[in-house]
């Protein structure tokens, strides 16, 4: 029930969004139509952590924020490797380990790595991924380290 | 693709805002680009969506192809219903001015009716037409012919 | 000079439809010269594409915006019956697609093939072939 | 206004040159799926040269209608037929010059054509302003494609529905109503 | 009430049988959806029927859609002429669906029932929209759907020969190419007029004068309309359509849906550009004149070689389409009088003629014309029919064949073209050949060994001969149907020469 | 009952037959009852027309207005009494000679063949009462279609062939030339009408004429002129009674009939000969006269000399009309009737002969005489007729015809009748002397044995070709009559009621 | 406003480059990639025309699209994978 | 604050997105043509994504300052970042599955990540 409600103010928020008219009959309409998004989510069985992710920490904008500097960073690799007059790949498929407990954390993690130019999440297995990299640089140890402990740090179970 | 839990998540992310997307769609045609059959086809994606990440048995669980076919039905109904009432009250088919006193309200009353039949149809003819490809599995290989 | 530039505006006021002839004959040419029987669906999805290029294009106005209404005064809106006809072509486009997509299906499950020199020969041997005759029903 | 004209002139060449582009590409291209791809470029394409030229709700619905359902349509085919085109024998000399001879009608077509863009032209003169002047006044809504398409037009659009309708009656009387299948070889299914 | 009804007979023509189609879908077995639509049809039958009564005088009913004035919303326009082809597509309509009761339940499957009755009242209403509307655009978008609705049905000959597939498959392809070449060659009327009404289209046409855009619009119009009526180079897709659809769909298209493309060209060259647009006459006479007589010799003589009834007498309806068009070609009014005498008459001949096939194939099993050997004595009351059919195609007296044949060589005689005239009567010649040939094997040859024949079921021989008994009716006593098409063709020549004549 | 009634009813009688016939097809001796008291039936409703015509009546009845102006009608006047009253006539011995052909030579499909035969001579009846060419042309077709199933009778690949080139031809010519000749007149004349004096005078451009004329003369297919008399031999396959049909009764005369309407009411006489638009088929007709006959003259086939005889003969008619003198059309009209009573009894007797001893051909008939006096004299008797000398109807019409040259200023043609006149001597009268004074050939594989079992014919054959041959004889007699007749058919526009 | 039609031009380039690679292939991957970028691109182009025009309902038009680019690719995807979109079974081999 | 200065400051904040994110957009279509296989290229479609777009869009967002506009705009940011990487991530699992490797591969431990369980059909 919560989720329901909680998704319905989600979408209704988001209609406003996108209306910008704040006319009776639309706003009515709007309200229906989030009601009828429920409804089909509901038999959709979506209404669950993973559609609607109440429990995740307000720090995620702090971590998106993190993470777009770590984008920044390495674009600007690959872009060095892609402007390079040769250019020296050495490519690997590496196995990271997942330290995440839900399913959620876990897509954000993978999504997080793909993010970030020069890996790229090749499959997904329970508890671990296969990262492909571009460099050997991308694929330090480290840095998927620290963005499995800020991922963490967003996730709640 | 169950086992997939990246997909799995970002569709279950996403399919609910794009739900209201189309129904946003559909109901601003008078004021932004969109309508109808715009919606329709948003509405019909993220169904489409549903069943690739879910497989097709759950859309058509979600979604009974007798239910889309008799709602493709109806939204052609409604729409031409519409005209069938006006005619009843005294106008011309599809002359909306007979629904309401106030005519631009009547006009407007007419063209989200209208529209609102566009969508229904064009959204489940969509659906019906990925559930009637995407079930119609081979019947006989080059071999057997 | 005034010459050229009578010209040029002559050929500015029409590149555009030159332009969807272009597209409009390549579209049509896959239609008829290809083989292939989805090929051909795309070429007339390519045809009749250009063909709404040819309705948008003379439905614009240089100068005007989108015929959605606005607060500002004196502006110039594009023709927006081009607009709506092209809508309901499009969706007749898509419908058509679609049945011909299922018709393709249907045509690869009894003939096994969708290459349309292979299923003319198939057909010339329902004909000549097996000595049935034309009337004869060959489920 | 000069300048408007090069500016649109500009985008207008790109998105056709690019459109060209695709329609050959999918000309040579065997690969099915690639065509099928590329068709969905091709609509795009052709969303942003609609877009360009002032037609919003036609670039919507193309986009909606080329990204979305045709692709999926199209691959939904695919899946079951095969997935190259074949190299053909015969001489596409006919198809050819039919294709040249409809061009050059069509160019001689064009030859008299009001200029494009301008103002005076004949289709911006005679129905069209009267749409536009009258909406506010007869529906009250701003965008004038759904007045014309709604209201003025409405029976068109009514058409246009009940196509789609004949759509899935023509598809699903091909495909059968449940995906399950006809056998073998009456296809007599009582 | 009836006056509410009376007053918007025009709309419900088309959309009577538009919202029966979704309910009929809906409605489940195919009995139950072959009632309804029997009903729907009757009654679309009778609003042909008023409509044609309404406008026989020669008043002209102007339907606005929607209430809006006439160039900015859809206006719908009945006069004598389309309200004759209007009688014509919903009178076959009401003959064909009884009769399909029986074959169709033979040729396809249950549960598909349904969706065909449905495809087949959509297919109604497309070819009932193409005809009653005045815009020029409206006409595109009914032509789609009567289309899309003739491509599923052809396609559900396949549960008989999967041959239909490709048919329809072929039929898709050039009739959607001609749609969008009559989409174009409107696109370039509308672009020098700025207008797509076409009463409102003819008079700005006729302001504005000869260009090469109305040129070429009127080539694409030409050759998209063309191709949807099968015009002699265009026509590839037709036999094969026809042969291996399912009879009934066979009998009705036969019957309509050539003949509704056949009456936008009509509408086209003569209200919208007019008799006196000479790149018109001059491209109807140099082109569409030898197309047309080339269309009745070479079809013909393929209809001579023909195995396949069907195919035999498809091939026979691409001559008579040849002689509807050297009907216009002549443009003078006893030609048009012709062409549209003749497409009523052809009408009924071609449907009665299919009808019979489709008995044949439903008692026969085949309709092959070399296994209906001594068909004659075990169906004597359907060869009749053919029999009967044959002579009308051939053009003897006391059959309608003979009425068209009659008016095409008067109109041609009219004008001194005695080789056009002596050429007419050389291809009926060639039908005697290919009829004969079947009437030589039904009643001539012994039956192949071991066939067990009976005579059709009454639903399907009585619709057959009531459409042998028209082509015989209004053989004998054309008085009606000649009056109509000369009224239609004078209403027409009229109204065309107002307007460039200033 | 009034005229106008009778006209239906003579037509109403065989075309309603075929209902009868069909009924009672189970019951062969019930059927064949019903088929000999149609005709005489008939034959009695238009004998009372033949008085009222006589006596100057012209009943008149139109039925239905087929497109506006265009009217099916009938109207009698005194050319068509003759040809259906010639038809009707015979309709009767011919029904009762085929009962007995068909009975003797076991053919299948009687009823079939009782009713496309009654058709056969209710069109032949429409044809010779209709009162415009519109009309004629209806009853035309009919006729062509309904015996068309009497030619295919046998179902052989044979007579399928022969009934093939049949149809083909007369099709032919009636769809490509008749059918724009009858529309052509219709649009310049406006009517279709027969009047007296013909309704072109003064509408059509007299350079026109020849090729309108050429239209009909052509087109009239069953007038058998060449270069399309091919059918008439194609024909003889057969049964004879079909034959017979064809030949005498209905077909041929049809032809003829048609081509002398019109001549007379659709030309006019005077038209045609002021113009001289029929010049050029005098000579046709004259060549026709005289090819055929020699080509009679190469025929072994007893069935195929007597069809070429028939096309010369009927030139005979065409060239009575294409004199274009008052005549010649009597000529013409009286020439009808004695050839139909001569070539009907030729045919009966070949008939005959096949029932009876199975023979097809010329040179197999030697001997016969004696076995079958009786056919054999009958013979003699019709084919001196068809010569042309007396005491025998066909000295008449050659006589007429002469005179109608004569009319014409066309001597050549006189000679050309006497020539053909020796032609027909040299290949008619050399049957029945081979088959009385020749001794039979013994070489046959069957011998004796097979010859000695020939008899004579069987009476119910043998009654009509006595009745026929004796008709040769009572016309030379009543000639007088029939020339009176004849003279009362209006040649001139003045001469309208 | 000339900011906009700056990156407008750049972002043709764009689209041009990766349209070579679509066009060139030359594993399916490859055009999957293309494709997809190329919608993101296309998104950006339709935002920046908007600008242009001064339009900015065009931004309805670029969000339908990023949302149904990527049904589309997945679609493509799954497809390939599983050579279907109906029920998860395998498929036999192909020739 | 003085209109005019913001509006200074707006332009240049939207020049310097725009600045890098089509340089980055420019890269990365290049990288598109020149890196040598799929995996590789990846990559450069992944900066494209990304940096690129993202910034192309704050960029835009600066301009329209906080309106209507400026949310759909985010929500077009929103939609991207999350279907942009979970679309590459398709890909590369495709092709993965595919069994396309990439060149010269300096070091494969899809074994460990996959596990001796794996379907049969998707070991390549």
């Amino acid at each position: 029930m919560t989720k329901a409600l909680g998704l319905l103010v989600a979408l209704f928020a988001l209609w406003l969004a996108l209306s910008g008219y704040f006319k009776a009959f639309l706003l009515a309409v709007g309200f229906l139509s989030c009601l009828f998004t429920v409804f089909l989510a509901r038999r959709m069985k979506l209404l669950d952590d993973e559609a609607v992710p109440l429990q995740l920490r307000l720090t995620l904008p702090l971590y998106w924020s993190w993470l777009g500097g770590e984008i920044f960073k390495s674009a600007w690799a690959v872009s060095k490797i892609i402007l390079s007059r040769n250019i020296a790949l050495s490519q690997q498929l590496i196995a990271v380990e997942s330290p995440l407990k839900t399913d959620m954390g876990h897509v954000i993690f993978a999504n997080s790595i793909t993010l970030t130019p020069g890996t790229v999440t090749v499959e997904a297995a329970p508890g671990k991924f296969l990262v492909h990299a571009l460099t050997d640089e991308a694929a330090g140890a480290e840095a998927f380290g620290e963005m499995a402990r800020r991922v963490a740090a967003v996730e709640t179970r | 693709m169950e086992h997939h839990s990246i997909l799995r998540v970002v569709s279950k992310l996403l399919i609910p805002p794009m739900l209201v997307y189309a129904l946003y769609v559909q109901f601003h045609g008078e004021y932004s680009p969109g309508g109808g059959f715009q919606a329709g086809v948003v509405f019909a994606a993220a169904f489409v969506l549903y069943s690739l990440v879910h497989g097709i048995d759950a859309l058509t669980r979600v979604a009974p192809p007798r239910v889309l076919h008799a709602l493709a039905g109806l939204g052609v109904l409604i729409f031409a219903g519409t005209g069938v009432v006006t005619m009843a009250l005294g106008d011309a088919y599809l002359g909306y001015y007979a629904l309401a006193e106030h005519p631009q309200h009547a006009q407007e009353w007419g063209i989200v009716v209208v529209e609102f039949g566009v969508g229904m149809t064009v959204a489940s003819v969509m659906l019906s037409l990925f559930i009637a490809f995407a079930s119609h599995t081979r019947k006989l290989d080059d071999k057997d012919w | 000079m005034s010459d050229i530039g009578i010209e040029l505006d002559y050929i500015m006021g029409r590149y555009n439809y030159w332009l969807f002839c272009i597209l409009m004959m390549t579209g049509l040419y896959i239609t008829v010269s290809r083989g292939n029987l989805i090929k051909k669906i795309v070429g007339l999805n390519i045809f009749q594409t250009a063909v709404f290029m040819l309705y948008i294009s003379m439905g614009k106005v240089i100068g005007g915006t989108a015929p959605i209404l606005t607060e500002v005064p004196e502006t110039i809106y594009s023709n927006p019956l081009p607009h709506v006809l092209i809508l309901t072509a499009i969706v007749v486009g898509i419908a058509t697609t679609a049945v011909a997509l299922a018709l393709v299906v249907r045509i690869r499950e009894s003939y096994g093939t969708i290459e349309e020199d292979e299923i003319l020969e198939l057909e010339h041997d329902m004909d000549f072939g097996s000595g049935a005759a034309q009337g004869d029903p060959v489920a | 206004m000069t300048a408007n004209l090069v500016g649109i002139a500009i985008i207008d060449i790109v998105f056709f040159t690019l459109l060209v582009l695709t329609a050959i590409a999918i000309l040579r291209q065997r690969n099915l799926f690639a065509v099928a791809m590329l068709s969905g470029v091709f609509s795009l394409l052709s969303a942003g040269l609609f877009v360009t030229l002032d037609a919003m709700d036609v670039a919507f619905t193309e986009a909606a209608v080329g990204a979305g359902i045709s692709t999926v349509l199209m691959l939904g085919t695919l899946a079951l037929t095969s997935r190259d085109e074949a190299k053909r024998p015969r001489s596409a000399l006919l198809p050819l010059f039919v294709c040249l001879v409809a061009g050059a009608a069509l160019i001689y077509g064009t030859l008299d054509m009001p200029p494009f863009g301008a103002v005076d032209n004949p289709i911006q003169t005679h129905v069209a302003p009267e749409y536009i002047a009258r909406t506010p006044t007869d529906i009250g809504i701003p965008n004038v494609v759904a007045a014309v398409l709604a209201s003025y037009r409405g029976f068109d659009t009514l058409g246009e529905v009940v196509v789609v309708f004949a759509a899935l009656v023509a598809v699903l009387l091909m495909l059968g109503t449940s995906g399950r299948r006809t056998n073998g070889k009456n296809g007599k299914e009582e | 009430m009836m006056a509410l009804i009376e007053a918007n007979l025009p709309a419900l023509q088309v959309v009577l049988p538009l919202i029966a189609a979704p309910i009929c879908a809906i409605l489940g077995r195919g009995g139950r959806s072959w009632a309804f639509a029997c009903i729907v049809i009757l009654a679309t039958f009778a609003i042909s029927v008023a409509l044609f009564a309404q406008t026989y005088a020669g008043t002209i009913i102007s339907y606005r859609m929607g209430g809006w004035e006439i160039p900015l919303g859809i206006e719908y326009r009945v006069d004598r002429l389309n309200a004759f082809v209007l009688l014509i597509i919903s009178g076959s309509a009401t003959l064909v669906l009884p009769y399909a009761r029986r074959i169709v339940a033979a040729e396809i499957p249950a549960e598909r029932q349904p969706l065909f009755y449905t495809a087949f009242l959509l297919c109604i209403a497309g070819l009932l929209g193409i005809t009653i509307t005045g815009d020029a655009f409206n006409i595109f978008v009914f032509l789609e759907i009567s289309s899309l609705a003739t491509y599923a049905l052809v396609a559900s000959g396949s549960w008989v020969n999967k041959r239909a597939l490709t048919a329809a498959y072929n039929y898709l392809i050039m009739g959607t190419v001609g749609a969008t070449f009559f989409v174009i060659g409107v696109g370039m009327l509308y672009m020098i007029t700025g207008t797509l009404n076409l009463a409102d289209l003819a008079v700005r046409i006729a302001d504005h004068g000869d260009s090469s855009t109305l040129r070429m619009g009127f080539v694409f119009i030409l050759i998209g309309i063309g191709l949807k009526l099968a015009m002699f180079p265009l026509h590839l897709w037709l036999p094969n359509a026809y042969a291996y659809a399912p009879s009934a769909v066979t009998a009705f298209l036969a019957a309509t849906a050539t003949k509704a493309a056949v009456y936008v060209m009509l509408r086209f060259m003569f209200t919208v550009f007019g008799f006196d647009y000479e790149f018109q006459a001059d491209t109807l006479r140099m082109v569409v004149l030898p197309l047309a007589v080339i269309a009745m010799f070479a079809a013909s003589i393929v209809a001579i070689f023909q195995d396949n009834l069907k195919r035999m007498l498809a091939y026979s309806s691409i001559a008579q389409i040849g002689y509807i068009l050297l009907g216009l070609t002549f443009l003078t009014e006893t030609g048009l009088t012709a062409s549209i005498v003749h497409l009523f008459n052809h009408a009924v001949t071609k449907a009665a003629l299919f009808m019979v096939a489709g008995c044949f194939i439903l008692s026969a099993g085949t309709c092959s014309i070399s296994k209906l050997g001594g068909i004659g004595r075990d169906m004597p009351w359907t060869t009749a029919a053919f029999v009967a059919g044959g002579f009308s195609l051939i053009g003897l007296p006391l059959t309608v064949g003979f009425i068209s044949k009659w008016y095409l060589v008067l109109a041609a005689l009219e004008l001194g073209w005695w080789p056009v005239a002596l050429m007419i009567m050389a291809s009926s010649l060639l039908a005697v050949i290919y009829v004969w040939r079947v009437v030589e094997v039904a009643y001539l040859q012994p039956a192949p060994e071991g066939t067990v024949r009976k005579e059709a079921p009454l639903s399907m021989l009585i619709p057959t001969w009531i459409f042998v008994g028209l082509s015989i009716w209004f053989g004998v006593n054309a008085m009606l149907t000649s009056t109509a098409a000369g009224r239609a063709a004078s209403a027409l020549f009229d109204s065309s020469h107002i307007l460039w004549k200033e | 009952m009034n005229n106008a009634d009778l006209i239906l009813l003579a037509i109403a009688i065989p075309a309603l037959t075929p209902f009868l016939l069909a009924a009672t097809g189970k019951w062969p001796n019930l059927r064949d009852t019903v088929s000999v008291i149609a005709s005489i039936a008939t034959f009695a409703a238009v004998l009372p027309l033949l008085l009222a015509v006589i006596d100057g009546a012209r009943p008149a009845i139109s039925l239905v207005e087929v497109m506006p102006g265009l009217v099916i009608g009938f109207e009698i006047e005194p050319l068509g009494m003759l040809f259906a009253t010639v038809a009707s006539g015979l309709w009767i011995p011919t029904a009762l000679y085929s009962i007995g052909y068909m009975r003797g030579a076991h053919e299948k499909k009687q009823t079939r063949f009782a009713i496309c035969f009654a058709i056969a001579i209710a069109s032949a009846i429409g044809i010779a009462f209709s009162g415009n060419l519109f009309t004629l042309f209806i009853f035309y077709e009919v006729l062509t279609i309904s015996t068309y199933p009497l030619v295919a009778h046998k179902e052989t690949p044979e007579a399928k062939r022969g009934a093939r080139t049949y149809l083909a031809i007369l099709m032919t010519t009636s769809i490509l030339f008749l059918l724009v000749a009858l529309i052509w007149t219709w649009n310049i004349a406006g009517t279709t009408e027969f009047r007296a004096g013909g309704i072109l005078d003064g509408r059509l451009d007299p350079a026109f004429a020849p090729f309108l004329l050429a239209l009909f003369a052509f087109g009239i297919g069953k007038a058998a002129l060449m270069p399309f008399h091919r059918w008439l031999p194609a024909a003889m396959v057969a049964p004879t009674p079909v034959s017979a049909l064809l030949h005498a009764v209905a077909v041929v005369k049809a032809g003829v009939f048609t081509m002398l309407k019109v001549g007379t009411y659709i030309f006019g006489i005077g038209f045609l000969g002021k113009t001289g638009a029929s010049d050029w088929l005098v000579w046709l007709a004259a060549a026709s006269i005289l090819i055929a006959s020699i080509v009679a003259l190469t025929k072994d086939d007893l069935k195929a000399r007597l069809a070429y005889s028939t096309v010369s003969q009927l030139s005979y008619i065409t060239l009575g009309m294409a004199l274009a003198v008052q005549m010649g059309v009597i000529g013409g009209a009286m020439h009808i009737a004695t050839h139909a009573m001569g070539k009907i009894a030729l045919f009966m007797c070949a008939g005959a002969i096949y029932v009876a001893a199975h023979k097809t051909k010329i040179s197999q008939l030697d001997g016969l005489g004696r076995k079958m006096p009786v056919t054999f004299a009958c013979f003699t008797i019709a084919a001196l007729s068809i010569i042309g000398l007396p005491p025998f109807a066909g000295a008449w019409s050659k006589w007429y015809l002469m005179v109608a040259a004569a009319d014409a200023n066309q001597l050549i043609i006189i000679g050309v009748l006497m020539v053909s006149s020796l032609l027909n001597v040299a290949y008619l009268l050399p049957i029945p002397a081979r088959a009385f004074f020749l001794k039979p050939k013994d070489d046959e594989t069957h011998g004796d044995a097979a010859s000695s079992r020939i008899e004579e014919t069987p009476l119910l054959c043998l009654l009509p070709i006595c009745f026929a041959a004796l008709g040769c004889i009572v016309l030379f007699f009543t000639i007088g009559g029939l020339y009176e007749y004849l003279l009362s058919i209006p040649i001139r526009p003045e001469s309208l009621p | 406003m000339y900011m906009f039609l700056a990156i407008t031009a750049a972002l043709f380039v764009s689209v041009a480059l990766v349209l070579v690679r679509l066009f060139a292939g030359p594993t399916l991957y490859d055009r999957v990639l293309a494709v997809n970028t190329f919608g993101t691109l296309t998104v950006l182009i339709l935002s920046a025309l908007g600008f242009v025009t001064e339009r900015p309902d065009f931004l309805d038009i670029a969000m339908l699209y990023a949302l149904v680019n990527f049904v589309g690719t997945i679609a493509i995807l799954k497809f390939f994978r599983y050579r279907s979109f109906g029920r998860l079974r395998p498929e036999p081999e192909e020739r | 604050m003085d209109p005019v200065l913001v509006d200074l400051a707006r332009n240049i904040a939207t020049a310097i997105a725009f600045i890098v994110g089509g340089g980055f957009i420019l890269v990365g279509s290049l990288g598109l043509i020149r890196l040598p296989d799929v995996w590789s290229r990846i990559h450069a479609a992944g900066i494209i994504d990304t940096i690129g777009a993202e910034l192309i869009l704050i960029g835009m967002m600066f301009q329209t300052g906080l309106t209507q506009t400026t949310l759909k705009l985010a929500l077009i940011g929103l939609f991207l970042f999350i279907t942009g990487p979970t679309a590459t991530h398709a890909v590369a699992n495709a092709s993965f599955i595919a069994g396309i490797r990439p060149d010269r591969l300096k070091r494969n431990e899809s074994e460990a990540v996959l596990g001796e369980d794996t379907p049969e059909e998707m070991k390549a």
